[in-house]
């Protein structure tokens, strides 16, 4: 039996940094639970973070299979680590700021953080179903838990174990989708598929409709994943529920990760059948933009807005997953980026406002924010400017990349669909700045300090934010490269 | 020189920027005030460059400049001037230099941030009209869409959210469309360059089908049928209007109304030349409807700031009609109009604002008799509106005349109906902005509360006499502001004349006449 | 035989499956899944999935089932007795189960209706599981490890009782200034 | 000689079930304990595929399905634990305090 | 070129009086703001005699080209002026009769208020009036035709305070913009067909044409628009309902706008456009008929006003008819010298009753001016009733009197002109009688006493007056006044006598010689003479009618009415023609406007779809939301379902792969 060679564990290297991280502070939150010293805690995890995208770079350079090509360094992987860590980065220090105010301050939270981290680090970077499953479910399991994390406030339990259950229930597809899948190819890796295409399984027997129904299993269970319609309806509440970081991580790291695997199942091993799967992610991505936006348009509770609006924007990446090829990939990935980047922003302003018990969750408690607080309000405001995708946001290329992808593999009605959605859904988040800026305020809030964490997560979001709106080539060269590479 | 003429437009778009760096580091409002003020003057002074150094014989782009910017996608920062856009880019720094004037004392909160956004709003008209990137245009169109819709909803009037919110997604509605437009053109060509995309759309490289092409025509016209606003896209004029501060009602009619006629010449009529052919009849009975029912309402408006809305409607209706019938007089006379509007309105809107600074309503019944009080306000009242009632020598009437003129005698059918129904807002015009004078100014001084409005004081005096004074000498020298675009605008109308003796007989300047 | 075998205990697990359905009470339910859970290995053990089979005893049956039941003793859980209020679990409920069930087993049913299986062939030996356990899928076994971890984790985070005291009463007086704090305000 | 179509419709039959329960069941453990049948039908479904593939491949997927059985379950109860303990009920349909009214 | 006349300079001077009065007339005093709005005029007045004496070294027509005005394509207008002979008169008159009557009001508006404004706005009369009349193509001339008709509109809404006043201006403005309405169209048909409104290069090319039979004919077209714009300038049926509500403005702006210049423009014009009339017979009849239907129209309703001012302005209207009449007969030289002697003896009759009005402290209802002036008002006004007087012999055309010899000739020309006939001529000489009728009523009723003075009452309604005279007892006018009267009086009397043996028509005949040979003259029994002796006798019948009616025996004229009810009360309402147009245009178009076209389509249809678009978005999220209801097991459903319909998609809906 040979050694397992060392640069297999260079190539899981962001993971293995973050579960000692995550380790680490299991070990030191008994002793540093409260205080000042809780604070340990956060940046440790912060640190372990920074560490970890170091360990990207070390990843990168040993691009290839580890583990029984099990998992596969390349520039998509890269692609999605550097995404998900550095969302991770940033909410944890979102949550050096949150939880204080809170009074939720826990070792275990950062913990629970950087194993999900680990979790959605093996979702993005496996190509074999078995290990994205275990991928997704460790990444699952600490999020159901952080949902729950207030866990005296009704809320907070409440949707914990809405998503738990249902999450768990579309799991169960996804994963009979994975069982009709290997008894169709007779393997689990997704490049094996691909090789040896899905027509033809081990017993010479062409088993298409049966990998068409679990592609439709494992849509399902990716599509509640990413709240993609009509498996979205738990969003809403889920998000309003959840502490409200939680909230802004589960609607970026966790989606992007599923994103990530929808890409490499339906694009690397499914590509035989697009044409078939394509009319189900046509559809989905029509019906999502629409009841999200529409949902989001009445709105009262901003969490729960932006839950619809999260709906809405999967709808916007299912557009360009839509249009297939390196395209569409390049397309998928690059608007992740902005969208986890302006939305990890917009729920940080968010976080921060909500007070203690998230008492400040309504948009009446936004009035005239933005002139008492005039950096926070711009902020927020660029936020949202990006997800309306005004220009010179990462938000608004990203739209374009999307728009551009579909129109170029001649989705005209879809593109269409999505341009008025955009402008539908800019109703909603102006009206937080209508709010914002245009409505006098009825009750005097106080804000709470702006620590240096906070400083410094807003302040990263923004410049990401701005530098994929104005500067996008590198982003979008790293993009294309991984769609590339992804493909091959 | 050679250095300022090949940034200049750059320095033109981002000087407004640099005052709102400037303006947030001044402390205390009359330096906020002063600061817009200089920022906004010295843009205008600086925009004075470019007509200085046009070649009028030149109707391609000049001032060009051209840095790539995200080579993925082949966007560059273009940026260059020709006939359509030197005058309006002149027009915008200059209304936005009395926008801060008219601001000076009717804005009292947040001041610093309601120039920050006059300033950024300046900065996006510009980049409009410069623009020769199909990217960076839509880049500033929107750009100007966000500050406006903040003008009219954190400084405007009672019911100034609803408007907000309506002008916002309107007008987004129609961008989206152009957008998607933009990225098909760009998915054609390979790149976002206006003048690639334009010669290659000439040299018929894309056979494009009629069906196509009426498409991506209608992409970008809705966007700019919106923004004029066409009749029947005009609703969120009235209300965007009627509750902006004076500033945004200046700057929304003054210029941003221009982006869409603009947008038409640059976008539509030169990469479509074969749709706007094709639509031009609907878009011009679609004009000239606006002409008069524009009046008509506006005729029977209690408010007088819908009132002047809806008279832009009117006013706009002719841009239509000149641009949408090609012929040089008309198109000409259609790019003059767009600069005399933008004086002319915003001058009334100025007038309106005045007095709504002194009494706090819009409401016509409201007043009556002012002249008696406030006189020297009753003659630039008076003056203004004979500028926008057409009377010759003032501005109004070279555009309006040289639209009905270029429609009556131009080549396309039924083009006598046309002008001939376009002439009847001649008379309508007169009917509401009489009647609008009448109920303002004239009558008796009824209202005891109007017995005591101060006349207008200096800062007033100097906004209204340079308003005044310009339409005065753009009444009488048109030609040194038409001479400059003819050129540009035989280029623009070229493809849609029928014979190529015509064209290059309308070419030809008679300089006998009259001799 | 085997097929006799296969339909008895097939039949059985679904009868365990329908009567966790009928059933009341939670416990019941969790014993009919346990039911099915040993019928199940059964048909493991016809597949000559031995090792599975225990497991599922083991494990599954054993450990985890006994960890339900536990709960439901914990929380003294008893019959709901509340009236429905999914309207569309209630009217689509049944519709959408049939046309899902018709659906996944036809297609599955379909696809594969030529292919029968041999008692035959070897029972699959613990050995090579294991074996592939720590080569072929060394990286999930010891991503496991993670999970276990995660979980373990979780439920501290949310099932322990270990507030203290005085920092509860400290959050409290927090919480009750700022609420001063606003009302005066206001 | 059973057909392998007879353990996968079975696996389908069990998976159904599983999905019914959820639906059908009122309160929450039952629920819990439906997916968990659910998951029991996919794991059929496997071992039946390595069976006909002669592959060790499946039977060790179960293994993973079934210690992600167990973490599942363990952080499932302290969920439904903390619910119970904030709510004092076990009924699905009372669990509606989040959602548009 | 041996002379540059500068012509330019003319209008230009009346312009900087209007600007110096528009920038520093509140703060002059009232001399020195009357000083700037009389001076500048004079100077341009003594230009224009040296223009006169430049004469015969001109050549003819003199033409000037300053800068473009408009130049695009082949649209090339400049700010040129050209000098013939029909520029000259009209240059004569109205920088002569317009410096008269800026005399005039000096005394006349020392009392009102916005003294600097009337200078100023009346100066501005003059820059446009002098653009109109030099111009040397029709778009510099429609700068004038326009301006003319902003001052007017400013003028007639000079006591702006009074609502009568500024809807009076509004309605002149608005008439006469339906007139430049179609104007403006000619100009299109014109330039459609000629490339070029500059009038030496437009006629020679009209003159190329050949005349036209039909009616469907370009030059009839552009004639006939050309002569639409004329009647809104010209009030002529059916615009003319102007001008006597014009009456509102001060009397001075009454004699030198809305008499004596601004209304003859239309008349300038379609002589102007001679070459072109003279090309569309069709369009010449349809003058002719115009013009002496308006002629016997106005002076109908003359005949039952009351306020002498509105005597006056259908007076003005019937007058300018008769200048049509001219111009529809093909004489235009004929009408010319009517617009001229027009001039004198009309201006000089609104100075008069401006005079009048000032003696009597604004009173305009003549009857009111009889009773408040006991023993008649010749008593107290010598001057203004001698000048009165003599307007009205030639106004009547009582022979020797100015008047008399152009309103000869224009009836003459209608009876024998090729273009004329017999019934126009009849009609014209009807209005004749009319005219001399009502003209003498107005100088009987306002100078004289009432025979039955002792019982007199005042029978009017209190008239409308101005609010800033006082009340004095009757006076005459002050020198500034009286002056310009007696300069007009001479001019009303001896200005016909230039034209004694068609001297002045011949001089204008140069401008007149369009190229089309004259229609053979009809002959008639006694030629002139018959004509001329028809006129006086009618001319003579009139005022021995009005002598009747108001000195001999008063009473008559109410037994009369009583006789001829419902006729009365059709021409003392003016034929209800203002009522007519404000039930079936104005009024209707207002409703239709705000209740169809505001209320219905734009708020209600438009942007009612706008709304109801987000509307339906947001009640379609309302829908959605319902389904949001937080229930785990319907979400589940939801999953369920979206799992069935993704199933049932792959199993049948699928393209086999």
């Amino acid at each position: 039996m040979n050694l397992v060679p060392t640069e297999f564990y260079l190539r899981i290297l962001p993971e293995i940094v973050l579960s000692v991280f995550a380790l680490l502070i299991m070990v030191i939150a008994g002793p540093a639970r409260h205080g000042s010293r809780a604070r340990v805690n956060g940046w440790l995890a912060f640190i372990g973070c920074l560490i970890a995208l170091a360990a990207v770079t070390v990843q990168a350079a040993h691009p290839g299979d580890a583990f029984s090509s099990m998992f596969r360094v390349d520039d998509f992987t890269i692609f999605l680590h550097v995404v998900l860590i550095a969302a991770t980065a940033v909410i944890v220090l979102l949550a050096m700021d949150y939880l204080p105010q809170q009074g939720l301050e826990r070792g275990e939270f950062y913990a629970l953080l950087l194993f999900a981290t680990v979790g959605m680090g093996f979702m993005v970077g496996s190509v074999e179903l078995i290990m994205i499953f275990i991928g997704l479910e460790i990444s699952s399991i600490a999020t159901y838990v952080l949902c729950g994390y207030r866990r005296h406030n009704s809320h907070s339990t409440e949707a914990s174990l809405k998503y738990f259950l249902l999450g768990s229930f579309a799991t169960a597809f996804f994963l009979y989708g994975i069982a009709l899948l290997y008894g169709a190819s007779g393997t689990t890796n997704l490049y094996q598929m691909a090789n040896q295409g899905l027509h033809i399984s081990p017993d010479g027997i062409s088993h298409a409709g049966l990998v068409l129904a679990a592609a439709g299993l494992m849509f399902i269970g990716l599509g509640f994943k990413v709240s993609a319609a009509p498996f979205q309806m738990w969003t809403p509440d889920v998000y309003e529920g959840a502490p409200a970081l939680v909230t802004g991580f589960m609607s970026a790291g966790p989606k992007a990760a599923a994103f990530a695997v929808a890409l490499r199942v339906f694009y690397v091993a499914l590509q035989d059948s697009s044409a078939t799967w394509f009319w189900m992610i046509w559809a989905a991505a029509i019906l999502s933009m629409c009841l999200g936006n529409l949902g989001a348009l009445r709105q009262t509770n901003i969490k729960r807005m932006l839950a619809y609006s999260s709906i809405a924007q999967a709808g916007y990446v299912l557009v360009a997953f839509a249009a297939l090829g390196a395209q569409g990939a390049s397309a998928v990935l690059f608007y992740l980026a902005a969208y986890v980047a302006m939305n990890i922003g917009a729920f940080a302003v968010i976080s921060h406002w909500a007070h203690r018990e998230e008492r400040y969750v309504e948009l009446k408690d936004y009035a005239g924010l933005g002139f008492r607080f005039p950096w926070l309000g711009f902020c927020l405001s660029i936020f949202l400017f990006s997800l309306i995708g005004v220009p010179l946001t990462g938000g608004f290329f990203g739209k374009l990349y999307v728009f551009q992808a579909a129109l170029h593999a001649h989705l005209i009605g879809l593109t269409v669909i999505a341009l008025l959605n955009s402008a539908l859904a800019a109703y909603y988040y102006l009206r937080v700045m209508v709010y914002l800026y245009m409505r006098p305020q009825e009750q005097p809030i106080e804000c709470a300090p702006f620590t240096a964490p906070l400083w410094l997560a807003v302040a990263s979001c923004l410049g990401v934010t701005f530098w994929l709106g104005i500067f996008p080539t590198r982003a979008l060269d790293f993009a294309v490269k991984s769609a590339q590479q992804l493909l091959h | 020189m050679d250095f300022l003429n090949h940034t200049i437009v750059s320095w033109t778009i981002f000087l407004p920027l640099l005052g709102i760096v400037a303006l947030l580091l001044v402390r205390g409002e009359k330096q906020e005030r002063m600061t817009a003020l200089i920022f906004t003057t010295a843009t205008f002074l600086l925009s004075l460059h470019l007509p200085f150094h046009f070649n009028s014989a030149e109707g391609g782009f000049q001032f060009l400049q051209r840095i790539p910017w995200i080579p993925a996608f082949d966007i560059h920062y273009t940026v260059g001037a020709d006939g359509l856009s030197l005058w309006l880019a002149v027009l915008t720094t200059f209304l936005s230099v009395l926008g801060v004037l008219v601001s000076w004392k009717s804005i009292k909160k947040n001041v610093k941030a309601f120039f920050i956004l006059l300033l950024l709003l300046e900065c996006g008209m510009l980049g409009v009209f410069f623009s020769l990137d199909l990217f960076l245009f839509y880049l500033f169109w929107e750009v100007t869409l966000v500050p406006m819709a903040f003008l009219i909803g954190i400084w405007g009037h009672e019911r100034r959210l609803y408007a907000a919110v309506k002008f916002f997604l309107y007008t987004m509605a129609g961008s989206v469309l152009m957008l998607g437009c933009i990225l098909w053109l760009y998915n054609l060509s390979g790149t976002f360059d206006y003048m690639t995309i334009r010669q290659q759309m000439a040299s018929g490289l894309y056979h494009l089908s009629p069906g196509t092409e009426m498409w991506l025509f209608l992409g970008f016209f809705i966007a700019f049928a919106i923004k004029v606003p066409l009749f029947p896209f005009h609703t969120w004029l009235p209300d965007a209007h009627t509750e902006a501060p004076t500033a945004g009602s200046v700057l929304l009619a003054g210029v941003l109304l221009k982006m869409g006629p603009y947008g038409m010449l640059r976008f539509d009529l030169g990469l479509f030349p074969n749709a706007s052919r094709a639509a031009a009849g609907w878009i011009v009975v679609l004009g000239l409807i606006g002409i008069i029912y524009g009046a008509l309402v506006a005729f029977v408006q209690p408010n007088m700031k819908k009132l002047v809305a809806y008279s832009s409607v009117s006013h706009m209706g002719f841009i239509m009609v000149g641009v949408f019938t090609f012929s040089l007089i008309g198109t000409q006379g259609a790019i003059y109009q767009m600069l005399n509007h933008g004086v002319s309105t915003g001058g009334l809107f100025i007038l309106v604002g005045m007095l709504y600074e002194r009494r706090h309503t819009f409401d016509l019944s409201e007043y009556g008799g002012i002249a008696k009080v406030m006189p020297i306000y009753a003659g630039f009242f008076i003056w203004i509106v004979m500028s926008s009632v057409g009377l010759p020598l003032l501005n109004g009437f070279v555009g309006e005349f040289m639209i009905m003129l270029g429609t009556f005698t131009a080549t396309v059918a039924h083009a006598h109906v046309y002008g001939m129904v376009a002439a009847v807002g001649v008379i309508v015009g007169a009917m509401y902005l009489l009647h609008w004078t009448r109920h303002t100014i004239w009558g008796e001084l009824a209202n005891a509360r109007n017995k005591v409005l101060q006349d207008l004081d200096r800062r007033e005096i100097f906004v209204l006499t340079t308003i005044a004074l310009l339409t005065l000498f753009m009444g009488v020298a048109s030609p040194y502001f038409l001479n400059k675009t003819s050129a540009t605008t035989a280029q623009v109308v070229q493809p849609f004349q029928p014979h190529p003796a015509v064209q290059s007989a309308g070419l030809v300047v008679r300089q006998g006449a009259g001799q | 035989m085997q097929l006799t075998l296969f339909l008895i205990f097939g039949a059985l697990a679904v009868a365990g499956a329908i009567n966790l359905l009928v059933q009341r009470h939670p416990i019941y339910s969790a014993l009919s899944l346990v039911t099915v859970m040993g019928a199940l290995a059964v048909e493991y053990l016809l597949l000559g999935a031995e090792f599975i089979a225990f497991v599922q005893i083991i494990v599954y049956a054993g450990a985890i089932m006994v960890l339900f039941v536990f709960v439901i003793m914990v929380l003294n859980a008893g019959e709901v007795i509340d009236q429905p209020r999914s309207r569309i679990a209630a009217f689509l409920g049944l519709p959408i189960l049939t046309l899902l069930a018709i659906e996944l087993i036809s297609r599955v049913y379909g696809d594969f209706g030529a292919t029968t299986l041999t008692m035959g062939s070897p029972m699959v030996q613990t050995g090579p599981i294991g074996q592939s356990l720590f080569h072929e899928f060394l990286l999930p076994f010891e991503v496991t490890s993670v999970l276990f971890l995660v979980g373990v984790l979780g439920a501290v985070v949310l099932a322990a009782r270990r507030e203290k005291p005085q920092v509860v009463a400290a959050t409290r007086q927090q919480h009750d200034q700022e609420k001063a704090m606003a009302a005066a305000q206001r | 000689m059973v057909p392998l179509s007879y353990y996968l419709a079975l696996s389908a039959i069990l998976f159904c079930l599983g999905v019914a329960g959820f639906l059908f069941k009122q309160d929450i453990i039952t629920v819990f304990i439906s997916i968990e049948l659910m998951l029991n039908g996919v794991n059929l479904a496997f071992v039946a595929f390595s069976h006909a593939l002669h592959q060790v491949a499946g039977n060790v997927f179960v293994f993973f399905v079934m210690v992600v059985a167990a973490a599942e379950a363990a952080v499932g109860l302290a969920i439904i634990i903390a619910v119970v303990r904030n709510r004092n009920t076990l009924a699905v349909d009372e669990l509606s305090q989040l959602g548009d009214k | 070129m041996p002379i540059a006349l500068h012509l330019w300079i003319i209008p230009l001077l009346c312009f900087t009086g209007f600007l110096v009065n528009l920038v520093f007339g509140r703060r002059l005093s009232q001399r020195a703001a009357g000083a700037v709005g009389v001076l500048f005029p004079a100077v341009a007045f003594g230009y224009a005699l040296w223009v006169v004496s430049q004469w015969s070294a001109l050549p003819h027509p003199y033409l000037e080209n300053h800068a473009w005005w408009m130049q695009t394509g082949l649209l090339s207008i400049p700010f040129g002026f050209q000098l013939d002979q029909l520029s000259l008169v009209m240059l004569l008159i109205v920088t002569g009769v317009g410096l008269l009557i800026h005399i005039y009001s000096l005394g006349y508006m020392a009392h009102e208020g916005g003294f600097y404004r009337f200078f100023c706005l009346l100066n501005v009369f003059m820059f446009f009036m002098l653009t109109l009349v030099l111009a040397n193509n029709y778009l510099l001339m429609f700068i004038g035709w326009e301006g003319v008709g902003f001052a007017s509109y400013m003028l007639i809404g000079f006591y702006f305070h009074k609502d009568s006043a500024s809807r009076a201006g509004m309605k002149a403005f608005i008439t006469n913009r339906i007139g430049d309405f179609a104007f403006l169209i000619g100009l299109f048909y014109i330039f459609d067909h000629f490339h070029t409104f500059t009038f030496s290069q437009l006629f020679p090319q009209v003159q190329r044409m050949p005349v036209e039979a039909s009616w469907g004919g370009p030059l009839t077209i552009i004639a006939l628009l050309l002569f639409i714009g004329a009647t809104g300038k010209s009030a002529q049926i059916p615009l003319y309902v102007w001008l006597p509500d014009a009456m509102e403005g001060p009397t001075p702006v009454s004699a030198l706008i809305h008499a004596a210049t601004m209304v003859t423009a239309g008349v300038y014009m379609v002589c102007r456009s001679a070459s072109i009339y003279d090309r569309a017979p069709h369009a010449l009849s349809v003058v002719l008929a115009i013009g002496a239907l308006t002629a016997l129209f106005a002076a109908s309703i003359g005949l039952l006003q009351r306020d002498i001012k509105k005597v006056l302005a259908y007076s003005t209207v019937s007058q300018l008819g008769y200048m049509f009449m001219a111009c529809g007969a093909a004489m235009y030289g004929a009408g010319v010298f009517h617009l001229m002697t027009h001039a004198f003896f009309k201006g000089l009759l609104f100075l008069g009753a401006g005079s009048v009005i000032h003696a009597m402290s604004g009173e305009q209802d003549m009857w009111a001016i009889r009773a408040a002036a006991p023993g008649g008002l010749r008593k107290y006004a010598p001057i203004t009733f001698i000048t009165f007087l003599i307007a009205t012999c030639a106004i009547s055309g009582i022979p020797f009197f100015s008047g008399f010899y152009s309103k000869d000739k224009i009836l003459y020309d209608t009876l024998t002109s090729g273009h004329g006939s017999a019934l126009w001529w009849a009609v014209g000489t009807l209005a004749a009688l009319m005219t001399s009728f009502y003209m003498f009523r107005a100088l009987f009723v306002t100078f004289f006493a009432d025979p039955q003075a002792a019982a007199a009452k005042v029978k009017a309604k209190p008239a409308h007056g101005h609010d800033d005279h006082g009340h004095h007892a009757p006076h005459e006018s002050p020198k500034a006044m009286t002056v310009p009267l007696m300069i007009l009086g001479f001019l009303a009397l001896v200005g016909g006598y230039i034209g004694i043996g068609d001297r002045f028509e011949h001089f204008l005949d140069p401008i007149f010689a369009t190229g089309v040979p004259p229609l053979p003259v009809r002959e008639i029994a006694g030629g002139e003479w018959t004509v001329t002796i028809i006129s006086v006798s009618i001319a003579v019948l009139g005022l021995l009618l009005a002598w009747l009616f108001y000195l001999k025996n008063p009473a008559l004229p109410e037994k009369l009415a009583d006789s001829m009810h419902g006729l009365y009360e059709l021409v003392f309402n003016k034929y209800w023609v203002d009522e007519l147009y404000g039930a079936l245009i104005t009024r209707p178009l207002a409703a239709f406007s705000r209740v169809v076209l505001w209320r219905g389509v734009d708020a209600g249809l438009i942007d009612g779809a706008v709304n109801g678009v987000g509307y339906t978005a947001g009640a379609a999220g309302n829908g959605l939301r319902r389904q949001a209801s937080g229930n785990i097991r319907s979400y589940a459903s939801w999953v369920a379902l979206g799992a069935a319909v993704v199933l049932l998609y792959m199993y049948w809906g699928g393209p086999r792969v």
